[in-house]
């Protein structure tokens, strides 16, 4: 039995048709900016800023990759522990973030070949950038992790910041549009920086189109989330792990958005004839917040001894609920629809927040919300040894999903890129015990009257 | 009557080091409103200027961290998880408020989860942005009104540009006389060891601006007369990165061979290194100097064109403290996942190595139970510079 | 097979350190066996089993399901039902004492701190095992340096008047140190309740990332240690139940889940 | 003129005894509970073997675990400098130290004979010589021997195991589970060189690379750290006595700077007396 397992592929089974042709979008991304790269066109690598940032370099021509996500190809092609490796020889604690420290120690490599991307490079390499794009929200990370890149790379980096006002304070009268105001102004700067160093203006028109295109695929991705509270669940954590790639990176790709329409159609016809995505479902679990990326076959053995389907996962990720009409009416200037959907991510659930009184409106209201529109029995909190930001509310979470709905959650530690950290032995043990747990808080929440 | 003057403003910082409440809740049994707050951001001047006590909020490194493991991460910074630890443990039951930062991701989300849990009958969360272009100042400073607005609307009265510009002079008073007394430690041996230097920052930082402020004189007018000298050692080292809030690590410091001169921490220069600018409207003074003037690597600071000019803009300061302060050893001091300091340290190494220091860093616990085995260390450092 | 009446079941706890089995009917205990495990898995689980069905007075044949947890338990050679400790240890002290809802489990590789719910379920809990210092592997280690017999540890502990402090977490560097305290000169008692204080430090630790409920057990061989287990109270502040014999109550649980499945 | 250096070790005790050019005589001895109070013993020892008496030595210095209470030293330097001191005696070109000692293990960065980094484990006892001897104790061979034994290895097991305690009990979980010695101790080395690499890696190994430390004693675990490095590294021909020597040269460096009157008063002193109190110095904290 136990050498069966070993034997047992680290990737996932997708359980959509659709989900196996996502890697196209991954790949696609890479391979421009390195053919951006040779034909001297500009190219940066981009912290995800949920498109604050990114709409406006494409509209400039940029070509743009993201570390973030490259770290996690990396993890998951377990290719990331030289470059950590590295990175720790650099100096940098190796309690830093894993997809930093990859990058870090992938950009030492390419320091020492003349910044060139290194010929054994995963996945082609990250090409060189013009500049480097990060952003103040979320973590920490992402803009110290770009500044210390300036190491290696002596270009330019520009940092855009996305307001962390207080759930509280989000409702103070004004607030809001001060903080929108504030990201406009942000962006004007920005393209102000980005027609300087490219020495070119900005195409509105482009920008504008671009813009629209991304309000289209946003939608149908979150129109995708809403199919998926059917039960049994039509899809799970392990085919929106490999759909995500072209809604966070390329809404404005046409190709993302037909990609997500033949989601959609997927999804609805297992819906309209309840096709589960998992056999035998038996718990509905949420997931918080980054994957161990190098194990994903972990939740499909899950899955597959007790039944467990991760209905929804990864808010961070996710689509926002669209932004309501009469907000956006009379809206045209292209910045100032960029700066409200942006700050939609990040506000998105702070009605939520203050229905039961938690701060911070991002990171864990939404899971109060989905546990009970996608009815869920647990919530899985993976904290990990390096995003830690993303971890951080994670108790916080399932604190006040235990208070408020009596969902239990179980904590398994790992990590996103350092295989080391994950005990799948020790997991498996304590998802079995957590079944037990689940079952116990279905009888509390039937007793208290709640409806799932 | 004299042997007591000697020793009054020392005697009396070391006495609110070591219960650091105490004042404040006499205070407070006096009607006086306390608040905590976060890091060194939220400006102390707008708590001065409504008659409000502000109180930094601090941890305990004697205090071994065991109920917030129920609410934070092992794996999130030691600091704040010790902050979170004693105030639910009830040290900090005597706030009226809490003012909570957008600081660092650990001061930020440690914010959010206090409030949650530990209830104060006011409380704001201030954004501080990451990067300070034009368009940030402007929002900073909205966002300090709002901070203002509440704390009005909780006093029940407001203030007015005269009052709070009289607190931005107390306060100013208060940063030129902490520099006055750093002076007093560029001589060698320093007139004032590290150790007495912190319980002097901290008394500062539990009771209101005036007293803080008599206390300097006081600790000016003694340490320039001191007879008895510290001990003259080898190294004379600056100390940058995360905060150092209890004296147990500076006297291990200390007694390995190694003069604390000058510390560039949230305990130590940085909180009082410029003045704040008595503007026209004093909020735009407050929004420039804490978004901008502010030393502390959480602000992004724009990248030079090279690594080399970039070093030079972001730490260029160091230079001078180097100089001033005939620095010849540096300890980078990172608190075990602080990020904000931990990108930081190859970067500051690379530049103070090229000033010619040596340099150690180490990356602690936060905890003076595990503070002995950093002994060699530090002697060893010494041992590599004597 | 055998009638509905009269269910036999046999529960095996194959552990780092013992391996432990019962022999029960239906509800009831009948016979028990432990011994030291020694690194031989096989052996030493075939030989608890042995053991137990000769003092009940059966064979193999009259098992009708045979549950086992631990880490040797993979080693069995014959059909059962495989379960983690962490559900069986929760079964096993609702078992003995079906009010508990808190078990705090001191094992030789683990410690663990388990909510259960009245049918001894498992509803939340928290595993220490990556690193040695918070389980009861120390305890075997200390009695050796001190040349005490484990079972004398606990009352030994109690006679302590001034507890030695403790400097290390590390488990192979406690040896050490209770090494040179003895050279020192120090009491045995004190050395072995200053190491229960420091386990007793770690473990309440863990203890407080749950909520502690009302009635906690503590189990586990830990809990054959008085001295441990009046440490810990001290710490978490709270009366701890223990049973009669700590050491079976996970092969109770493995018994009994067993036949459930 | 005569230079001691003394190392009280965690786990063993060594004495070095230099003439300006060469080392006169060294003595190497368990530290053990038992005689740490005994360092006076073993200086006697040292001085008979030497043929030599405690008033001909010039300078005393201490070094290692117990060096801050030896009272008839003049003076105590950290191991870590006199580590690095030895080894530039024997190897002047080297840049990088590892040394694997009883209950630490560090990293050291050389550069002209000057300290310019270190790092250090103390905390754990995984990565140290006490790893090794409970693993050994385990597997009931001796430490002397699960070097050559380790060797003879071709199919090593894997070890996932990073706690000392509970990678003692994996690997006799591997023996009963029909795994060989050689390949269980083969395998140990390499999770032990494993761990004490990436700690090293921090300073940014250089070549030439010295390891020294009774951990190195261990052909498997040299062999091990060298495959992880790369490349091959100097080992001096007793790599137990290079703290002491390092404290000897330092002695000798000391008596340069101070003038013969002072030397003469302080020899005059100085009492060869027992260890007056062990503390045990380093708190250590937990890896939790
Ligand atoms: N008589 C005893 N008194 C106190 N403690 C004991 C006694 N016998 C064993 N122990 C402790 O119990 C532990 C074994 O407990 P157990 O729960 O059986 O662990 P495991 O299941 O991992 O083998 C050993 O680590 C030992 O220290
Ligand atoms: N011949 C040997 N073979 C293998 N290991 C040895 C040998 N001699 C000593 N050791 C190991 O060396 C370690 C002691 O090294 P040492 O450098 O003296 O440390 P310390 O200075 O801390 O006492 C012990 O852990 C011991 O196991
Ligand atoms: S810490 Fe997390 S959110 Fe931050 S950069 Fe790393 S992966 Fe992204
Ligand atoms: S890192 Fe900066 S912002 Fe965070 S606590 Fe320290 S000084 Fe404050
Ligand atoms: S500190 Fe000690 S007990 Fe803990 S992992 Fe390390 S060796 Fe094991």
């Amino acid at each position: 039995m136990e050498a069966e397992r070993k034997k047992k592929k680290r990737t996932s089974a997708k359980t959509l048709q659709t989900a196996r042709e996502a890697g196209y979008f991954g790949k696609k991304m890479l391979q421009n900016a390195l053919k951006a790269r040779e034909e001297g066109r500009p190219t940066a690598w981009s912290m995800v800023t949920w498109w604050e940032g990114e709409l406006i370099a494409k509209a400039m021509g940029v070509e743009l990759v993201f570390p973030e996500n490259w770290g996690a190809f990396c993890a998951s092609v377990r290719a990331a522990e030289p470059h950590l490796d590295r990175s720790h020889g650099e100096g940098f604690p190796s309690t830093l973030c894993g997809y930093a420290r990859n990058c870090l120690g992938y950009a030492r490599n390419m320091a020492d070949n003349n910044l060139e991307v290194p010929p054994d490079a995963p996945g082609g390499g990250l090409a060189r950038p013009t500049f480097l794009l990060s952003s103040g929200a979320a973590c920490d990370a992402r803009y110290k992790w770009f500044q210390a890149l300036g190491r290696y790379l002596e270009v330019p980096v520009w940092t855009l910041e996305l307001p962390h006002t207080g759930v509280k304070e989000y409702f103070l009268p004004g607030n809001k549009e001060h903080n929108i105001r504030f990201i406009v102004s942000e962006l004007k700067e920005y393209v102000a920086f980005l027609e300087n160093l490219l020495g070119k203006k900005l195409d509105w028109d482009r920008l504008s189109e671009i813009v629209d295109q991304t309000f289209k695929t946003l939608r149908i991705a979150y129109e995708v989330d809403l199919l998926r509270k059917a039960v049994p669940s039509p899809m799970v954590a392990q085919d929106f792990w490999s759909i995500m790639i072209p809604h966070l990176y390329l809404p404005d790709d046409p190709e993302a958005y037909e990609f997500y329409k033949r989601v959609y159609d997927e999804v609805k016809y297992k819906v309209d004839n309840k096709i589960a995505a998992i056999p035998n479902e038996k718990y509905r679990m949420m997931f918080s917040e980054l994957p161990p990326w190098h194990t994903l076959g972990f939740f499909d053995e899950i899955a597959e001894r007790y039944g467990i389907a991760l209905v929804i996962e990864s808010w961070s990720y996710h689509a926002i609920p669209p932004i309501p009409e009469e907000e956006l009416e009379g809206v045209t200037d292209p910045l100032e629809l960029i700066a409200r959907l942006t700050y939609r991510m990040w506000t998105g659930y702070n009605e939520t927040a203050l229905e039961y009184g938690v701060d911070p409106g991002f990171f864990m209201s939404a899971y109060l919300k989905w546990a009970k529109e996608y009815r869920a029995d647990g919530l899985f909190c993976h904290p990990l040894m390096s995003c830690r930001p993303a971890t951080y509310t994670l108790l916080h979470t399932g604190n006040v999903l235990m208070d408020k709905f009596k969902v239990p959650s179980v904590v398994i530690d790992g990590d996103i890129v350092d295989l080391r950290v994950f005990n799948e032995e020790e997991a498996f043990s304590k998802v079995e015990a957590f079944v037990e747990t689940m079952d116990h808080y279905r009888e509390v929440r039937k007793k208290e009257g709640l409806p799932w | 009557m004299t042997g007591e003057k000697k020793n009054k403003g020392l005697a009396r910082a070391a006495e609110i080091y070591q219960s650091r409440d105490k004042r404040a809740r006499e205070l407070k049994a006096d009607g006086k409103k306390v608040f905590g707050y976060f890091c060194c951001y939220p400006p102390v001047e707008l708590m001065t200027a409504l008659d409000i006590l502000p109180f930094r909020i601090m941890g305990d490194m004697d205090e071994p961290i065991t109920v917030a493991d129920a609410y934070l991460p092992t794996i999130m910074c030691i600091f704040y998880r010790s902050c979170f630890d004693i105030a639910k443990k009830g040290r900090y039951d005597f706030f009226d408020g809490f003012i909570g930062a957008h600081a660092c991701d650990g001061a930020e989300r440690v914010s959010h989860i206090w409030r949650y849990y530990i209830k104060s009958p006011c409380s704001f969360f201030l954004d501080i942005p990451h990067t300070s272009h034009s368009a940030a100042i402007d929002f900073f400073k909205v966002q300090l009104n709002y901070f203002k607005e509440t704390l009005e609307e909780f006093m029940g009265k407001k203030t007015s540009p005269e009052r709070l510009k009289e607190a931005v002079s107390l306060h100013n008073r208060q940063r030129a006389l902490v520099r006055d007394l750093y002076d007093l430690r560029k001589s060698d041996p320093p007139l004032i060891t590290g150790s007495e230097t912190l319980q002097v920052l901290i008394s500062l930082m539990c009771v209101p601006v005036e007293e803080g402020n008599t206390i300097l004189e006081e600790v000016i007018e003694e340490v320039k007369e001191r007879k008895e000298l510290p001990e003259k050692k080898a190294c004379r080292l600056l100390i940058w990165g995360s905060l150092i809030d209890n004296t147990a690590f500076t006297d291990l410091i200390e007694s390995s061979g190694l003069n604390v001169v000058i510390e560039d921490t949230a305990i130590g220069t940085r909180p009082f290194w410029h003045d704040v600018e008595l503007t026209e409207d004093p909020m735009d003074g407050l929004a420039l100097h804490y978004l901008k003037e502010f030393r502390c690597p959480r602000t992004f600071r724009e990248t030079g064109p090279s690594y080399r000019e970039d070093l030079e803009s972001r730490f260029g300061y160091l230079k001078e403290f180097v100089k001033d302060w005939n620095v010849n050893g540096a300890y980078l001091n990172i608190i075990r996942n602080c990020d904000i300091h931990g990108y930081e340290v190859p970067a500051v190494r690379d530049y103070l190595e090229g000033l010619g220091l040596p340099v150690l860093v180490i990356e602690q616990d936060y905890s003076t139970a595990a503070l002995e085995p950093l002994r060699t260390r530090f002697q060893a450092f010494a041992e590599s510079i004597g | 097979m055998n009638s509905k009446e009269t269910l036999y079941s046999a529960g095996l706890d194959i552990g780092s350190a013992l391996s432990k089995a019962v022999i029960m009917k239906n509800r009831t205990v009948l016979s028990s066996s432990v011994r030291p495990t020694e690194g031989n898995f096989s052996h030493a689980a075939n030989t608890v089993l042995n053991d137990a069905l000769e003092k009940a007075g059966l064979s193999h044949s009259d098992l009708a399901s045979i549950g086992a947890c631990g880490l040797g338990a993979s080693f069995l050679a014959y059909p059962f039902t495989k379960i983690t400790e962490i559900s069986c240890h929760s079964r096993g002290v609702n078992y003995f004492f079906p009010s508990v809802r808190t078990v705090i489990e001191v094992g030789n590789q683990a410690s663990r701190v388990i909510n259960v719910t009245k049918e001894g379920k498992v509803a939340d809990c928290i595993v220490s095992d990556r690193c040695a210092a918070g389980s009861s592997r120390i305890l075997q280690i200390i009695a050796k340096v001190l040349k005490v017999d484990l079972k004398d540890m606990g009352p030994l502990s109690l006679k302590s008047t001034n507890p030695v402090r403790f400097t290390t977490g590390c488990a192979v560097f406690a040896e050490t140190e209770a090494i040179s305290r003895v050279a020192e000169g120090m009491r045995k008692e004190d050395i072995i309740a200053g190491l229960h204080q420091a386990l007793a430090a770690r473990i309440s630790a863990m203890a407080q990332r749950i909520k502690l409920k009302e009635e906690c057990a503590i189990t586990g061989g830990g809990a054959k240690d008085i001295g441990l287990v009046r440490a810990v109270e001290g710490k978490i502040e709270k009366k701890l139940l223990v049973s009669d014999d700590p050491f079976i109550t996970g092969a109770i649980g493995a018994a009994l889940i067993a036949v459930e499945k | 003129m005569f230079f001691a250096g003394l190392d009280i070790g965690s786990t063993i005790t060594k004495i070095v005894i230099k003439t300006e050019d060469e080392i006169w005589t060294s003595v190497i001895r368990p530290t053990g509970a038992e005689h740490r109070r005994l360092a006076h013993k073993l200086m006697e020892e040292a001085l008979q073997k030497a043929n030599l008496t405690f008033g001909q030595l010039d300078y005393i210095i201490a070094t290692g675990y117990g060096r801050i209470n030896v009272p008839f030293a003049d003076r105590q330097v950290t191991e870590i400098s006199c580590h690095m001191r030895g080894i530039n005696w024997f190897f002047p070109g080297v840049k990088t130290i590892i040394d694997i000692g009883g209950q630490d293990c560090k990293g050291i960065k050389v550069n002209n004979g000057k300290l310019v980094n270190f790092v250090m484990n103390d905390k754990c006892a995984a990565g140290t010589g006490r790893f090794l001897e409970v693993i050994s104790e385990a597997l009931g061979v001796k430490v002397e021997e699960i070097g050559d034994i380790s060797l003879r290895s071709t199919n090593p097991a894997k070890i996932s195991s990073l706690c000392t305690v509970f990678a003692e009990q994996e690997a006799l979980l591997r023996l009963s589970e029909g795994v060989s010695i050689e390949d269980i101790l083969a395998g140990i080395h390499r999770g032990i060189a494993t761990r004490i690499y990436s700690m090293v890696e921090r300073i940014n190994i250089e070549k030439e690379v010295a390891l020294t430390g009774g951990g190195v004693k261990n052909v498997g675990l040299r062999k091990a750290l060298e495959e992880r490095i790369g490349f091959p590294a100097v080992v001096p021909p007793e790599p137990l006595i290079t703290g002491a020597l390092g404290a000897a040269l330092f002695a000798q460096e000391y008596v340069g700077r101070i003038d013969k009157k002072e030397l003469e008063t302080r020899k005059k002193e100085r009492r060869l007396e027992a260890v007056t109190f062990f503390g045990e110095g380093p708190t250590r904290g937990q890896n939790g």
